[in-house]
């Protein structure tokens, strides 16, 4: 049993974190830097500590500071939340050297998921679908040229310590391949100190879903359904749901029970995400595991009912999941987030600044998940995440209902938000529909970039 | 406008309610804003307070929320912060005589104390020559991040 | 099929009712006193109307100007919230007779409830449980005398048209029962223009616990089982669950199977709660009806996963219950709500006034109900009920985990709440052991009245 | 202006409910602002506009939060409410001339038009003699409680 826990994070997945500890009655410490002050994380954990001035790169992302502070505060476990540090497997290792437990997969799990190109050849082997591409690293533009003409055209080159997008290249002639893939190696060097590129096939505008998994540290790994996060700008997420309207019960139970052996196969502790991409035909092609909790894990606690966060910290605490999961896990009903970001609704220029006027929604089947409040400060140093917005109902047609209603609810004032695009997209036909796929707002023009 | 004035009228001001108040009188001009008011001073202000539901508790001046608020201008002393998060020692090992007590005197880069930070011992220096003109962490207690270890009053 | 719909309330339940008229897409009419110009309910709505000044009297108890504020709004169908208009019979038969539908019960229904005794003896008839006492109407001290030697002392005298306490007297021995009948029939008359007073058996220190029935207009009524609601102060509810810790399932079909006989054979409509006794042998013990929707409604939705104000507005437009219900419902989980109120925790002065912070807890299994907003004011001319916290778990333990933790992260300024009070009630190794009576403040010593 | 002068001044101030007051008198200048206002002056005020998520919006003056906001002190018109909710009728009945009419002449209790409410049609009276200086609603348009009816200039 821990006593307390060092949240290395900031925001709402600290809050996050804070609340699922608060549950289980263990004491929480959280880091911030001077920027974060009067933010709601270091308000509501047991103890407070600064550990660095406003850049990331000398507080949140900065190992030292981090594990000086869980010394200092006795601190037993570390809970990373998303970015950061939480996909850092170095980190991870650190923690464990210095007695701390690191509250995600082993260093060695989250190294091997972090290579994009080992996490596909394991999945490869228990038998994921997996998109045609190179085994491996490209090693030169000849083996590059050839490889894209067996796949066919259009391809996509990716880096291998990728992210973001950066390092990634959509490439649609033979002509082009050995200029875009000098561009993305050029790219993945600068952003990621490591030069590596592998080829997939290109998917023209997929699904993009999602499965969550949990192992435990007995073996034991479970499968909780999907996530469809198809509406995306940029590659940037912007409204998830579960279930997805596009799987199948057979679907879903096959690609789970492949999940369930890759996953012990690698020996995976804790909550991890795969991505998949779905093609129009309706097949799934695997893209990469995330290996730590997700943005937009609510809306499976929503129709499983397990609260995700909680069980990441009763594995890290040796717990089994048959103890941990219900004992009949199934899903029911519909859940949708939108994620509220500070940005201009149409330019999507970041508006940081300060709340004058908030209200939440609330209400039947509404949760928020948020580390806003009025007269705080939305910084201009980490990412525009204001609010999440889940709406839960017994159907996608009562989720979508009471979404809208909630987003006409939301106030903020003080700041651009992306409140007014999601009324949009709420709105829209094909949403409404369930025809989804990551060329809905370019199709739509709903996001048009105005000026 | 004497001092004496413009205490008086600070004090009226303080009495009256209002957040915010401009006089001339013939050259002489006095500007007066309630603390907090125009900004609204981070609600929410301050290092995990138990949750304030007492309406006068809400009188306390807050932090601005954005970072490094002006210094008080009232002092000319500098603190000298902790630039790493750790442990404090005044001494270079258990037993041994603190590197500086109040009233000495310090040169720019002598050693102040050390801050101990993932077993690794950081030795902290003066950036300003003067004198110590308080101590104002015992040897042994955690630091964070920009906590004031010394006050120095320059020379 | 409603196009639009007039809200005779103001608070939390305007709005709770604003949110289920936009899950439906009918339009909403809110009515304000000029005390509620800035409130979210009047924001919220499609059209506001002001019906009269900040007094009660004049604006939301005021029949005539919610009738006219219908009439030019052209609204179809009025819902009267809880409190104000909700049990006037005499408003809901001005509706019918304006061509407006009222989203209740039917005036007579409505008037047959509000005569207690006159309830009593429907539901006696049915085989629901009731409390010894008299059949009717107290004529005499003699009559009085006689049938408090029968039932044995301690009794309760009520005033038949009563509530909130008024009208109301313990007698503990037949020495003071002929003058405090004389005070009961005085205080009646003067709070109500009645003075009939009915006896009943008094049950010491007794649970009270509540069942939440739905009839529609074609005959059909479900019971979807109860609510304990035993944490009073002063017959004021502070803490509702849902299901009771003291009600076994055979107990809960059996009352049910009473209560579907009753309300049929009364002719329900609408959404209603059966309120009972629980002496301390287990034995329940009718008390009213309240021919309306409760404060504490959320509870039931959370277990039920059935929206009981969307529920009665369907029934309103005529629908099946068999349509609005899911196929099997089932009880799933335990919810429980804390009434945040604007007054001191220990004196329990109401506190009304402008709100100057304002934090809304959010996070997994949170539902909060609120008009409340940083820089609104609570008024001082209406109930003190600030917010609505709402906490769902699978199992009673998680319940009260995230009510507490949603406690500690609920931030009211500027006025005084009843929070502190909530914190400590839920700490309680009775509460926490759903060790409940309504005797649990006094003898707990919690709600201390200092000063 | 003496300190005694400010101190009234303040008192009438804070009475009087407007939110900001400036005044020259000579060569001296005052001006106050309400603790609050000009920064978050009822953020949710004003009947239901669509939410409002542009920062320029929010300079919008808004209305106290708690009723009977004092009337400006611009004008000396009385403004003729009404009294209740209902249907507006200028004239006695459909086709017939209006009660009154703008640049008209009335007294006190001189019948102003009608309010229909749940088929009852109320005549509402003037309460100061004057002059009619505006008609405010149109015939027929329903009108809430304390809606500004007619602009009357007293006499």
């Amino acid at each position: 049993m821990f006593q307390k826990i060092l949240i290395a994070n900031r925001g709402e997945i600290a809050l996050r974190v804070i609340c699922a500890c608060k549950d289980l009655g263990i004491r929480t410490v959280a880091v911030y830097s001077e920027a974060d002050r009067n933010s709601l994380h270091t308000r509501f954990a047991d103890e407070a500590i600064c550990i660095g001035p406003a850049k990331s790169a000398r507080s949140y992302l900065d190992i030292p500071s981090v594990i000086s502070a869980a010394e200092i505060s006795n601190a037993d476990a570390v809970h990373p939340g998303y970015g950061f540090l939480s996909e850092n497997a170095d980190f991870a290792e650190v923690c464990e050297t210095s007695g701390l437990t690191f509250i995600g997969p082993s260093p060695q799990v989250i190294r091997l998921m972090g290579l994009k190109q080992m996490a596909r050849a394991a999945m490869d082997e228990a038998g994921v679908p997996i998109l045609p591409g190179s085994k491996g690293i490209l090693k030169s533009a000849e083996e590059a040229e050839e490889l894209a003409a067996q796949i066919g055209y259009p391809v996509m080159l990716k880096a291998a310590a990728g992210g973001g997008g950066r390092g990634m290249r959509v490439v649609r002639d033979a002509g082009s391949l050995a200029s875009l893939l000098a561009q993305a190696q050029a790219e993945a060097a600068a952003a990621f100190s490591c030069g590596d590129v592998y080829m997939e096939k290109l998917v023209e505008n997929p699904r993009h879903i999602e499965f969550q998994v949990l192992g435990d540290q007995h073996g034991n790994v479970e499968v909780l359904g999907e996530r469809e996060c198809s509406i995306q700008r940029r590659h940037q997420k912007l409204i998830e749901e579960a279930p997805s309207t596009a799987v199948t019960p057979e679907l879903r139970e096959r690609v789970s029970r492949n999940l369930r052996a890759a996953f012990k196969a690698v020996g995976y502790t804790s909550a991890g995400t795969v991505e998949f991409l779905m093609d129009a035909a309706g097949n799934l092609h695997f893209i990469e595991v995330n290996a730590r909790i997700q943005v937009e894990h609510p809306v499976t606690e929503m129709v499983t009912g397990v609260d995700l966060v909680v069980a990441q910290i009763r594995i890290a605490m040796g717990e089994k999941l048959e103890d941990i999961l219900p004992r009949t896990p199934r899903l029911c009903g519909h859940a949708i987030e939108c994620r509220i970001n500070a940005e201009h609704p149409e330019t999507f220029a970041p508006s940081p600044g300060r709340i004058t006027g908030f209200n939440l929604p609330g209400g039947s089947g509404i949760r928020v998940d948020t580390a806003a409040y009025q007269d705080g400060v939305i910084p201009r140093y980490y990412d525009s995440l204001v609010a999440k917005l889940i709406a839960y109902g017994s159907d996608r047609t009562q989720a979508i209902a009471r979404m809208r209603r909630a987003l006409d609810m939301f106030v903020v004032e003080g700041i651009y938000t992306s409140i007014p695009l999601h009324r949009r997209i709420l709105e829209h036909p094909d949403f409404v529909a369930g025809k989804l796929d990551t060329g809905f707002l370019a199709r739509t023009g709903l996001a048009l970039e105005k000026k | 406008m004497t001092n004496e004035e413009i205490k008086e009228l600070l004090r009226i001001f303080n009495e009256s309610g209002v957040g915010e108040l401009e006089l001339q009188r013939g050259k002489d001009r006095l500007r007066v804003r309630k603390a907090g008011e125009g900004v609204s001073p981070a609600a929410f202000a301050g290092p995990p307070p138990a949750p304030v539901t007492i309406p006068s508790a809400l009188a306390a001046p807050a932090a601005a929320a954005e970072p490094e608020p002006a210094k008080p201008a009232e002092s000319a002393r500098a603190d000298v912060k902790s630039p790493i998060v750790g442990t404090f020692y005044d001494a270079p090992s258990p037993g041994a005589a603190p590197f500086v007590k109040v009233g000495d005197k310090v040169e720019v880069g002598q050693v102040l104390c050390i801050i101990e930070s993932m077993k690794l011992m950081n030795e902290i220096e003066a950036e300003v020559a003067g004198m110590i003109a308080a101590k104002l962490v015992e040897n042994g207690q955690p630091v964070e991040y920009g906590q004031a270890l010394f006050a120095v009053q320059p020379r």
